[in-house]
């Protein structure tokens, strides 16, 4: 009796710890709230491609983020009366810019960069890590963001492992 | 109270030796209560105190740049030299099989694991980034990372842990036949912890016999450890291109001091345990005389030492060295450094030399000086060489500690303190079956 | 799962020329055909009369050390040829601290070797149930023979009462 | 394969020409390092207590004594070394020289021994001794291709590596072979009177890398063997004592 009861602890115990190792990432990197669920399938499937509003990742390090002006430049006639798209124009109207929470982003202890236009210059497509938009709302995070995912993939395509490549 | 420890079961009103080593571990006295109180509530503070230097930054701290290792580094090497006290001293008297060690062996090995579990902390401690601290140890990840095995830092590392290791082994196995008899004069929780520990240790002749060979083979290993240890620590120092403490001398220099300091460390504690746990009749004026007599080697060697470093320093006359060597004997720290020598020398020499002084006060007051002139040993070592640097321009003596070190610094004497007591309360200090319980009858002194 | 058997033991006085006998005693239930094994000599502290017995334990311990060098000096290898980074010119497995890290691993694995020879020699490792005499003081020793059945026992009480009339126990031990 | 050092092919090896005689002291090559590199302010309490944190410093150096009295400007930042003191005293590795000759700081990886900056014979080496903040409107002038470093850390002179990241990035994705005038370091950058000069020794033919030759060049502290890659033109001035002794000539007779 005394054995089983032993045995349920570790048996308990050890199903906490694989529950805790799956949902770590998760409890550390949550999936933020947006201000506005803005419906990336929707204009993906209309026909719009991601460096329509994130213009620069074959370019700069970063891939830039479209400000709320850019929003208002079709939907100040397209679709002007569902309500996301209201509540996008009142920002546009106000002259303030959407508070968007990042989702890809490194902690500031990490001290990296990751210049997008190296990556795209390498041939990845943008779904490699961020996924398959056209299936979703707003952004999750797809890959976990730590130095192991990282340091794998340019180990497997031969890119540099130096520290400073990234780590500046 | 659940836990107790019985005296023997057979034997009614006379106390045995062994019951007398047990006492401690028996009865716990109001005044120990509050001390442990007292002592938990400044650990308390000092963890408070390290917390919120993590949380703010190492700026709370005096350190600044070119001083940047002040009061946790001295805290450390001092550590890491009083932990000489038991292993080294205790397997050294081991292999040389003088029979008067028996009460004092326990004692200083005790001394020699909370000394090195102290010090092994604030290498971690003086981190910038603490919570980074496992990363200065090898351990397999998918980034394939290592720690850089040429820095002195990782042979630090390496060395206390094996140090902590064999030292605690060392202190552990002789101590298996007391504990097996404290599990045979226990019961409750105590009874239980005692089984566990004794490992079931009967008595065998068998058992005594590989016992006996096992403390005597780790003892030649473990000096060999132990000598290590403090030459890697300052070889922190003596690794460096840091004029002053790039010194070949450094490696027997920290060894010496390290045992000098050790052996101080545990004339007071043993002084301090003869008076609380009424151990007069094993701790005998002639163990402090004897041991008085090896602290009066290692304040000669000492001696020896300072002057042969601060000659060389001072006839080569280099004109980086100069810097350090003039800030110690007349600059900003020659008060500190001339207490030193009043505290390591001047002091003691007299009180050890001469046959009359060295009672047991004698060797206490000349121990007490000895851990106060040794901290500030360390500490002239490493503040005065980092502060004197080659570009004339960065020189700074402006480092003072910040309330944040000196907490940090006074509770780790409370800690040491604590460990002791508690280690006191649950492990007989003195070894009983070495002692043969006092060859199978109680002293007079015991009989209350 | 051992059988149980039954412990006859016997408490002497062990003190100055008393301590002398019991190797003989020993000997004696050996003669008598007492296996080995199953006699054994317990006491608080070491029994002068009892020689030393051969153990590897100092063999051991040097195996331990070769163990710890040979892996120490492996595992140091494969971590830094493993570590790609640029060092300007320095070498990432320099002599000298590997000579450090080598050490301290060879005299980590020695003494570890040497614990668990004293723990496999010395039958040693947690109870699982209340090991020893309680009972045993300084100055006493345990004769202790352990018996297969009753009728072993019996012998073994007849003989150990014509050795000594000391206090004499039996217990059934599972 | 025991030495991990592969840089054998033609990648470029940065260095840096400092001349004494062109440098007139002004600081513009500490404000911009300040301005470039994210580094923080740390306010006049700080200064007073030594903490501040300067990549690039100006060290002045009083020299002779009455009339041959002068002033020497030095700039000091990171020396770069080949021999690098600072490097292996470091526990984690988070510092090295890499396969372009920059001795850089690795900021994620630094635990905060502190090591390195006692082991640095230039006290080139910085401490965050806080996590120190850019009150607004500060905050709008950080460079976002650097890092803002946390407490705890390292940080020293980099070369700018930003810049050399960003501009061999730049060359990589048009495929042509890097120009070594593509970068500069905003030290050198911003110097008005040219002072500091930045380039490749490794490149075949170059003005820079024939300047580096130059056996006129001094290196900082060279007892202590670092072998660095800054050097320093030396200063060359007549003492006034010594111009004052030579004969004096009417300057009519001269410009006649």
């Amino acid at each position: 009796m005394l054995q089983s009861i032993t045995r349920w602890k570790y048996l308990l115990l050890s199903l906490l710890l694989a529950g805790l190792g799956t949902a770590w990432p998760r409890l550390t990197h949550p999936t933020p709230v947006q201000p506005l669920a803005f419906p990336h399938s929707l204009h993906l499937q209309a026909g719009l491609h991601c460096t329509d509003c994130h213009r620069y990742p074959a370019q700069a390090a970063s891939a830039g983020l479209p400000g709320v002006q850019e929003c208002a430049l079709c939907h100040a006639r397209l679709r002007t009366q569902t309500p996301l798209v209201r509540q996008a124009l009142a920002y546009a109207r106000r002259g303030a810019e959407i508070p968007w929470r990042p989702v890809y982003r490194f902690s500031a202890s990490a001290h990296v960069r990751f210049p997008h236009n190296m990556h795209i210059a390498a041939g990845f497509a943008c779904s490699t890590c961020h996924g398959d938009l056209r299936k979703e709302t707003t952004a999750h995070l797809l890959k976990p963001l730590n130095m192991g995912v990282c340091i794998t993939c340019h180990r497997q395509y031969g890119a540099s492992t130096e520290c400073q490549n990234c780590h500046y | 109270m659940s836990a107790v420890i019985s005296p023997a079961p057979h034997v009614s009103g006379v106390k045995t030796a062994a019951d007398a080593l047990l006492q401690p571990m028996r009865y716990t006295s109001r005044a120990y209560r509050r001390m442990t109180l007292l002592l938990l509530m400044v650990i308390g503070w000092a963890m408070f105190c390290f917390i919120y230097q993590a949380m703010v930054g190492l700026g709370v701290t005096g350190l600044r740049r070119p001083v940047f290792w002040g009061f946790f580094i001295t805290d450390f090497v001092f550590w890491i030299g009083i932990s000489h006290a038991g292993t080294l001293i205790s397997a050294i008297l081991r292999l040389t099989n003088a029979t008067w060690r028996y009460p004092v062996t326990r004692a200083a090995e005790a001394i020699t694991v909370f000394a090195l579990m102290i010090g092994g902390l604030f290498p971690m401690v003086h981190l910038g980034r603490p919570w980074f601290f496992y990363w200065l140890a090898p351990y397999p990840t998918e980034r394939m990372i290592w720690p850089n095995f040429r820095s002195p830092l990782e042979w630090d590392f390496f060395a206390i842990s094996t140090y902590l290791t064999a030292s605690t082994l060392y202190l552990y196995l002789p101590m298996l036949p007391d504990l097996a008899l404290a599990r045979d004069r226990s019961r409750g929780w105590r009874h239980r912890l005692y089984r566990f520990l004794s490992m079931s240790w009967q008595g065998t002749q068998v058992q005594w016999r590989r016992l006996e060979l096992a403390i005597q083979l780790m003892a030649a290993v473990v000096i060999g450890i132990a000598v290590s240890v403090h030459t890697i620590v300052s070889w922190d120092f003596a690794m460096s291109v840091v004029p002053s403490w790039h010194s070949t001398i450094f490696g027997p220099y920290f060894v010496a001091g390290a045992i000098f300091s050790g052996i101080a460390a545990l004339i007071v504690i043993m002084a301090i345990l003869r008076r609380v746990y009424h151990l007069e009749a094993y701790l005998q004026p002639k163990h402090f005389s004897n041991l008085g007599k090896l602290l009066l080697t290692m304040t000669l060697l000492w001696g020896y030492f300072v002057t042969a470093e601060m000659i060389t320093t001072w006839y080569g006359n280099l004109p980086d060295e100069m810097g350090t060597f003039w800030s110690k004997v007349s600059g900003h720290y020659a008060w500190l450094f001339w207490t030193m020598v009043l505290c390591n020398f001047i002091i003691p020499f007299p009180l050890l030399a001469i046959r009359k002084l060295r009672t047991i006060g004698g060797t206490v007051i000349a121990s007490c000086t000895i851990l106060v002139g040794m901290w500030l040993e360390r500490f002239i070592i490493v503040v005065p060489g980092a502060a004197s640097q080659r570009l004339s321009f960065n020189r700074w003596y402006g480092y003072y500690p910040h309330w944040t070190e000196i907490s940090i610094s006074l509770a780790t004497l409370c800690a040491m303190t604590l460990l002791y007591m508690l280690f006191t309360k649950v492990f007989p200090i003195i070894s009983i079956w070495e002692l043969g319980a006092t060859k199978h009858s109680a002293p007079a002194a015991v009989e209350e | 799962m051992k059988s149980a058997t039954i412990e006859v033991s016997l408490r002497l006085p062990c003190e100055g020329e008393n301590a002398a006998d019991l190797p003989a005693m020993v000997e004696l239930l050996r003669r008598q055909g007492v296996a080995e094994r199953r006699i054994q000599v317990l006491s608080r502290e070491p029994l002068a009369a009892f020689p030393a017995s051969r153990s590897h334990m100092s063999k051991l311990g040097m195996a331990g050390a070769l163990f710890g060098f040979c892996g120490a000096i492996t595992g140091l290898v494969v971590m830094t040829l493993d570590y790609r980074v640029h060092t300007g010119g320095m070498p990432l497995i320099a002599s000298f601290p590997l000579g450090v890290i080598t050490y301290e691993m060879t005299l980590l694995s020695s003494i570890l070797a040497m614990l668990l020879t004293l723990f496999i020699n010395a039958r040693l490792g947690p109870a699982r149930r209340m090991a020893g005499h309680p009972e045993l003081d300084y100055g006493e020793a345990i004769l202790s023979v352990h018996c297969e059945d009753r009728l072993q026992a019996q012998q073994v009480r007849e003989l150990l009462a014509r050795l000594d009339p000391g206090p004499m126990a039996t217990k059934v031990r599972q | 394969m025991l030495n991990s050092d592969s840089s054998t092919n033609v990648r470029p090896r940065w260095a840096m020409i400092v001349d004494l005689n062109a440098c007139t002291g002004c600081s513009a090559c500490v404000v911009a390092c300040r301005a470039e590199n994210n580094i923080p302010i740390t306010g006049p309490d700080e200064a007073a207590y030594n903490g501040t944190i300067q990549w690039m410093r100006i060290e002045r150096n009083w020299k002779g004594r009455d009339r041959d009295f002068r002033v020497e400007n030095r700039p000091v930042n990171c020396q770069q070394c080949d021999d690098a003191p600072c490097e292996p005293v470091c526990p984690v590795l988070a510092t090295y020289t890499n396969a372009e000759g920059v001795s850089v700081q690795v900021y994620n990886r630094c635990v905060g021994t502190r090591y390195c900056g006692l082991n640095c014979p230039y006290q080139a080496r910085f401490f965050n001794w806080f996590d120190y903040a850019w009150p607004s409107p500060l905050d709008v002038q950080l460079n976002p291709d650097v890092s803002i470093r946390t407490r705890g850390i390292m940080e020293k002179c980099s070369f700018c590596i930003q810049r050399i990241n960003a501009a061999e990035r730049q060359a990589e994705r048009e495929k042509r072979p890097l120009q070594a005038d593509e970068i500069q370091p905003a030290c050198a950058q911003s110097c008005p009177a040219q002072a500091l000069i930045f380039g490749d020794i490794h490149q075949p033919g170059g003005r820079f890398s024939q300047a580096w030759k130059d056996p006129g060049l001094e290196t900082l502290l060279p007892e202590v063997g670092t072998r660095p890659k800054v050097r320093y033109a030396r200063r060359v001035a007549t003492p006034r004592s010594v111009l004052a002794a030579a004969p004096e000539t009417p300057v009519a007779e001269v410009e006649a």
